[in-house]
């Protein structure tokens, strides 16, 4: 068959749909892929953690304390000679727990929060701008200290601990989405029309925005992965045998100038996840980008 | 920047310091002090029984967080509970220059607990009110040095009081408190005088100084006067089945030591088989050690256990282990211990140091707390007076109270450290607490550095040059012109 | 504008009330108290006598009325730990040395930021763009902690070129400045880079080049001008943010001011202390994000126009 | 006398992550002094490209003149070096964008907008730019200038603003005018205001103007010469009169074909050019109309056509200009590439 004939009948089949396109638009950066390819491979061993660990993650073994990297125990063994490598497999378990649960937990109260103030205006946007300023001034350090003294410590405190501040956030950015998604044509169409508010808001501006909201999402878990490292390292997060990175961070704070596979393996981790992450959101603001080109 | 009336010296002896002598009375319960008449304040009023009376009786009266340290003398503890009035503490101004402390019990310790005792100016308290010692237009102290700056940022600055006829000699002109860069790059430039070596220090750094003969040469070795240890709350029925000695006998014989000290504290600490550190006067470490809760025997640990009704750990409930500041290393090793040799599993918690003392010891909610004790003086009693019902632990021994002070109120010190040692086996033997380790460290100073606080004493240790938080650190010190320093800054 | 102004303050004024007392409540219902750093607890009439003396022993309700009644008329108490000064005295003693910090840690992220961020955008989409873009990524991604250390380990330890903490002479500021500055620079350079490259790439600077424009003038009076606002909004906060002190930059290398005072306070329970720190931060913060809208304005009359009106 | 503007196998390619673009492929043209210009195609088709290159307005990555030559007064503009044009924009060569509400700077009035084209090209001082500027402004129709001087874009109306983009042009009495689309995004009545400015203001200053439009209806009334432009190329050239009476081309006929007829509005069904435009990324060996003409031959697919002259100054590049006559010949309705649908 000619080219001509190929060509003449191929237009309509190249128009792919929104979200093949805007995959195709993701692929394209690199940094993306590699993040979602590590969160997908994070997430396998932070799962199968307690099948693939070589050891169990708190056997103490006094003979071999500090040792560096060696065939037995590939990342070496920390203070108490446990196996750097399974406590790092371990640890990815908070930090994913942390990471994703705060976003999840700022999302569930800024968003509503957020798209009311946004689309009601008035008394009430008001009381969610000062309510988003009080919080956002208040003193974390000694928020954490009364959090970690009252409440027995767990990864669940935690949790709590920061998406006191996390709600935040992704109340401001609901709040501009809305702000802008409510001047949209349909919008005020569908208000012209007289559907309720409630419909409007749930069918008509959420959808708008969901796909920023997860781009809002993804760039949250960095942010929530450096605070759970924080606290963790200041001494108030997760609590010991269970292995967090940032709590061996904050323990390999005496060794780290000699034994330098104590800090580096931890640290490494984070910067890691943490870019992983960082090229995920960009990924999705990307792919996003072109749809609602707010 | 104050006077004692009793000092310490590098052997940890008392000596008159803010008076000319002492002498216990017939009575055996009231010590009578002689003032020295020279010593003046700063504004160069004398500084008489009265002033001292005063300071005491003050203190006491007001809302001291100090007050427990004193309660060996007599009405200490009536007079801080408020049942009676400051004037029937037991220290009264005789005349001038004589002042008389009576005890509850004969205190044969009791200077030694005087070397904290400083005085304070009545005059200047009653003109420029109780801040009088914060600015230097008010400052009236009776030390050799005087206030020149206080500065909250960077630190203050002391000047030598040219008038000070006390006994301390002083060889500095100008001292300066404040943040200092610290490493060891900074002492071998010279910029930070002290440099301790220890735990933390890394093996790395630590064969680099071993290496170098100029280093090596000045470090020398500080005594261990604090000792780390965790205690149960043993008050009957509060946290089941802790107050069964039995139990907790188990939980100590489950605990390797020796091993754990060696590896945690990488050399740099002692195994504590008591409450007394090794080379404290009353240490009876040989004894100790062989008693039952300091013999790892996990088998026995397992049958005790089992006996108490929780075999392999099986129903045991799931404790706090409280930690004072962040958790500690030995903290977990002691976690793993349990869990291992037991199956008792138990959740550390760090708490920050103002929150755990209110709780733990001041509500007595914490199950078990891991926790340290640093010298006062040096006599056993200021390691074992802590554990007297109506301290600080979550513990009621009152036979042992009653046992350990007739020991500590024997005048003759032999008789006396006999019966103290047999008090503190009893101590251990009660399971009441589980001495872990004494951490020790060496301090290094430049070998040009001279005078009798650099000297090491009976024991070996110099105790003049850092760590020595009881003795007045850093004075008793010159430079001598030795060229061993130009040597390091060549290499 | 008047309107909008008042509106603004009224709710910077009912924010700091609901701040200052939710960190009353929970400074006081903390575990532990200003009497708490000792080895043994405080026998029961000691105590009762202490916190008599600092007023503690009201009600909470009761010291908060006290504490406003005098905080309105900005005498916020005596500090626990330094008994001889005010809290606003205390302040304004530590302010200029984390604000001399803060500020050379933001003219040092902002200035390697900003050129970073232009050469990128100048060369749009080549390899030196890739790698600043990626570059700062990954900066962005170390968290200060972990740069703290690793800045002391080379300069202070192994290096031995530069004091590893304390205050003294402009070198002590060298490591702490860049361990500071240092991870706010990725964010930098990404925002330059984007506001520029929309500039760049719009209508107007077309028609600046087809109107004979050379292309520093080009640059200068229209990129600039245009890139500069959305810049100015989002690089004006980060002055207050960093100036009023870093706990963990200020802790790591012993520097004295706000951050580090307001751990230790918390730690001491030092009551008055850190309600006047929180306070003050919460009140720096508020006004600035205030000026910035107000320059937002200035900047870009569109904004103008509106806030006249609104 | 040379012509003002002689444009000679003009190639311009943009270079994307998804393939090279092929925008303007090889075209030629040339332009007297004073006389004006009318570029038609559809969108995309390369004719605003062809224009901006000239100027190197297109972002150079990705964007790159492959070859040809461009020129103007003698000078080569396509050897000159990128940042040396400045001379030669505004001052001899000025420009109108289509979309006025983005093509002035929000943060600067028109006043300075505009007396800084002054300055820079004509070296006059601030002083005497922004009066030359009020004289401008109101030539061009804009009411109380003096006032409006200090005021910002976003304060005028489209119609207005696109009036300060061509104050803004013809403020140093250029020799040629490039139009892109200025009439596009302006609505019906405000268009024909400004299409008699500017033929108003061409004969005034005796400029150059090269229209590139999409709408016929403009044309007509105002270029003496038209090129049609498809995928890149010039399809056909020749007096406007020609090519609206005698079109030659399957896609011109298409073009004049598929405008509505006020006198038989109604009974007509609209007629429109069947299939999609050209995908730039794949150009054809042969001809690019291929696909959507109903003459194409085998030799359509194969060879690219060239211009043929089909009459005085008037050519069409295509194999079958002749069997095209043809059929018109036989009958208007069947002709051109327009197929209505029921």
């Amino acid at each position: 068959m000619t080219r001509a004939k190929s060509q003449r009948n191929a237009p309509e089949t190249r128009y792919a749909s929104n979200w093949v396109a805007a995959w195709r638009r993701f692929r394209r950066s690199g940094l993306a892929m590699f993040g979602l390819v590590y969160f997908i491979i994070i997430l396998f061993v932070a799962v199968m953690a307690p099948v693939i660990s070589p050891y169990p993650y708190d056997r103490v073994d006094y003979g071999i304390t500090l040792q560096l990297p060696t065939w037995q125990h590939l990342l070496g063994t920390d203070y108490l000679g446990r196996d750097m490598l399974t406590r790092l497999m371990w640890g990815a378990r908070p930090m994913l727990l942390v990471g994703i649960l705060t976003g999840a937990v700022g999302m569930v109260i800024g968003v509503p929060l957020g798209i009311l103030a946004g689309y009601l205006g008035g008394a009430f946007d008001w009381f969610i701008q000062r309510l988003v300023d009080l919080f956002s001034a208040l003193p974390w350090y000694l928020l954490v200290l009364y959090l970690v003294m009252v409440l027995s410590p767990s990864v669940w405190n935690l949790i709590l601990a920061l998406s006191v501040s996390s709600w935040v956030g992704s109340c401001r950015l609901v709040r501009g989405l809305t702000f802008s998604a409510r001047e949209y044509d349909f919008v005020e169409a569908a208000r012209a029309l007289g559907i309720p508010t409630r419909q409007i808001l749930a069918r008509h501006v959420l959808p708008q925005i969901a796909p920023l909201l997860l781009w809002g999402f993804a760039t949250s878990i960095p942010g929530s992965v450096f605070a759970e490292a924080g606290l963790s390292f200041l001494g108030i997060g997760i609590r010991p045998p269970i292995p967090s990175w940032g709590q061996m961070l904050g323990q390999a704070g005496q060794y780290w100038m000699y034994y330098w596979h104590v800090f580096l393996f931890p640290s490494l981790c984070i910067v890691i996840s943490v870019l992983a992450f960082q090229g995920l959101a960009d990924g999705l603001r990307q792919a996003i980008d072109v749809n609602v080109n707010v | 920047m104050s006077t004692r009336l009793v000092g310490l010296d590098f052997n940890g002896d008392p000596y008159p310091a803010g008076c000319e002598s002492y002498r216990i009375l017939e009575d055996g319960l009231t010590w009578e002090f002689k003032l020295r008449k020279e010593l003046t304040f700063t504004d160069g009023s004398p500084v008489t029984a009265q002033d001292w009376e005063w300071t005491m009786k003050r203190a006491m009266g007001s809302g001291y967080d100090y007050a427990w340290y004193y309660s060996d003398i007599k009405n200490a503890s009536k007079v801080s509970g408020g049942q009676l009035p400051a004037e029937e503490l037991g220290i009264k101004a005789v005349d001038d220059f004589t002042l008389q402390i009576s005890t509850e019990l004969p205190t044969p310790y009791l200077p030694s607990v005087m070397c904290w005792f400083l005085v304070m100016s009545k005059k200047a308290y009653e003109t420029a009110g109780e801040m009088y010692e914060l600015d230097p237009k008010t400052f009236n102290g009776s030390g050799p040095w005087t206030l020149v700056k206080l500065d909250r940022a960077t630190g203050c600055e002391w000047e030598v009081n040219k008038k000070y006829k006390g006994v301390r000699t002083v060889y500095f002109e100008k001292c300066h408190e404040g943040p200092l860069a610290g490493g060891l790059a900074a002492y071998m430039a010279g910029e930070t005088i002290f440099y301790s070596v220890g735990a933390g220090t890394p093996p790395g750094e630590q064969a680099f100084i071993n290496t170098s003969p100029i280093l090596r040469a000045e470090t020398h070795p500080v005594a261990p006067y604090l000792t780390d240890y965790f205690g149960f709350n043993t008050l009957p029925g509060k946290f089941a089945p802790l107050d069964n000695p039995d139990v907790r006998l188990a939980m100590c014989k489950a605990i390797d030591k020796a091993t754990i000290v060696a590896q945690v504290g990488k050399g740099f600490a002692l195994p504590a088989w008591g409450m007394l550190p090794k080379g404290f006067p009353g240490n009876n470490d040989d004894v100790l050690k062989e008693l039952e809760p300091n013999k790892f025997d996990p088998e026995a640990a397992k049958q005790l256990l089992s006996k108490a009704g929780y075999a392999d750990g099986k129903g045991f409930p799931e404790f706090e282990f409280w930690c004072r500041g962040s958790v500690s290393a030995y903290a977990e090793a002691v976690q793993a211990a349990w869990k291992d040799n037991l199956g008792i599993k138990v959740t550390l918690k760090g708490a920050d140091y103002s929150g755990f003392t209110e709780q733990a010891f001041g509500q007595k909610a914490a199950p078990i707390y891991w926790v340290a004790y640093q010298l006062d003086y040096f006599d056993p009693a200021t390691f074992l007076n802590i554990w007297r019902d109506g301290g600080r632990h979550p513990c009621e021994m009152p036979e042992w109270t009653a046992q350990y002070n007739a020991a500590n109120s024997i005048m003759d010190p032999v008789k006396r450290f006999e019966a103290v040692k047999k008090a503190e086996i009893a101590l251990v033997d009660s399971t009441v607490f589980f001495g872990m380790d004494s951490p020790f460290s060496y301090t290094m100073f430049p070998c040009n550095l001279a005078g009798p606080g650099a000297m090491p004493n009976r024991n070996g240790f110099s105790m003049g040059t850092g760590g020595g938080s009881v003795i007045e650190a850093y004075q008793h010190l010159h430079w001598s012109n030795s060229i061993c320093r130009d040597a390091l800054k060549g290499k | 504008m008047l309107n909008y102004v008042l509106r603004r303050f009224l709710g910077i004024l009912i924010m700091l009330l609901l701040l200052s007392f939710v960190t009353f409540v929970l400074s006081r219902t903390v575990p532990g108290g200003p009497f708490g750093k000792v080895e043994v607890p405080m026998g029961k009439k000691q105590l009762e006598l202490f916190k008599a003396k600092y007023g503690l022993d009201k009600p909470i309700l009761e010291q908060y009325v006290t504490w406003l009644g005098q905080a309105v008329r900005l005498d916020f108490g005596v500090p626990f730990t330094a008994p001889e000064m005010t809290v606003t005295g205390l302040i304004f003693k530590l302010l200029p040395y984390s604000a001399l910090l803060g500020f050379l840690a933001c003219v040092f992220s902002l200035t390697v930021g900003i050129i970073l961020g232009m050469i990128a955008a100048a060369h749009q989409n080549s390899w030196l763009d890739n790698a600043i873009v990626t570059y700062s990524i990954v900066v962005g991604s170390i968290p200060a902690f972990v740069l703290g250390f690793v800045v002391v380990y080379v300069f202070a330890a192994k290096l031995a070129i530069l004091p590893a903490g304390g205050w003294g002479g402009p070198k002590y500021l060298v490591l702490p400045v860049f361990a500071y500055g240092f991870p706010a620079i990725g964010g930098v350079a990404r925002w330059t880079r984007q506001c520029m490259v929309d500039t760049i790439s719009s209508d107007y600077v077309r028609t600046a080049y087809a109107k004979g424009l050379v292309r520093s003038q080009v640059m200068s009076k229209h990129v600039l001008r245009n890139a500069l606002i959305p810049m100015v909004t989002s690089f004006l906060p980060m002055f207050p943010g960093m100036m009023t002190g870093s706990m963990f930059i200020e802790m790591v290398f012993g520097l004295p001011g706000l951050g580090k005072q307001f751990v230790l306070s918390s730690t001491n329970r030092d009551y008055p202390m850190v309600l006047g720190i929180t306070v003050f931060w919460a009140l720096l913060l508020s006004v600035t994000y205030f000026i910035t809208d107000i320059l937002y304005g200035v900047i870009d009359p569109r904004v103008r126009i509106t806030q006249k009106s609104s | 006398m040379s012509p003002l503007l002689q444009v000679r196998n003009l190639e311009v390619a943009f270079f994307t992550k998804d393939g090279v673009v092929r925008a303007v492929n090889g075209i030629s043209y040339s332009l007297e002094e004073g006389d004006t210009l009318g570029i038609v195609g559809e969108s995309g088709c390369g004719k605003s490209v062809s224009c901006m290159a000239m100027l190197r307005l297109i972002p150079e990555p990705p964007g790159r003149i492959m070859g040809g030559q461009v020129l103007f007064d003698g000078i080569d503009l396509v050897r000159m070096k990128r940042d040396d044009l400045h001379t030669i924009r505004g001052g001899k060569i000025a420009v109108i964008f289509q979309d006025p509400m983005a093509s002035l700077n929000p943060v600067m009035n028109i006043g300075e907008q505009v007396a800084e084209a002054i300055t820079v090209n004509l070296g006059y001082s601030h002083r005497q730019a922004l009066h030359r500027t009020v004289e401008l402004l109101t030539r061009v129709g804009i009411p109380q200038a003096e006032d409006r001087v200090k005021d910002y874009p976003h304060q005028f109306s489209g119609g207005m603003r696109q009036r300060v983009m061509i104050a803004m042009a013809i403020s140093c009495q250029p020799k040629l005018l490039i139009a892109d689309e200025p009439t596009t995004s302006l609505d019906v009545t405000v268009q024909a205001q400004i299409v008699d400015l500017v033929q108003s203001l061409q004969r005034e200053l005796g400029m150059a103007v090269i229209w590139i439009t999409h709408d016929l209806g403009v044309i007509a009334r105002l270029a003496r010469h038209v090129n049609v432009m498809y995928a890149g190329f010039i399809i056909e050239t020749g007096p406007a009169k020609d090519i609206f009476k005698h079109p030659h081309h399957p896609y011109t006929i298409g073009l004049l074909g598929s405008v509505p007829k006020p006198d038989v509005l109604g009974t007509q069904t609209l007629v429109y050019i069947d299939g999609a435009p050209p995908d730039m990324l794949q150009l054809a060996e042969g001809c690019s109309f291929y696909p959507r003409c109903p003459y194409h031959t085998e030799q359509c697919l194969k060879e690219r056509p060239d211009l043929v002259s089909v009459g005085d100054n008037h050519g069409a590049a295509c194999w079958n200009v002749a069997a095209v006559q043809a059929r018109l010949a036989a009958g208007p309705a069947t002709a051109g590439a327009a197929s209505g649908r029921a």
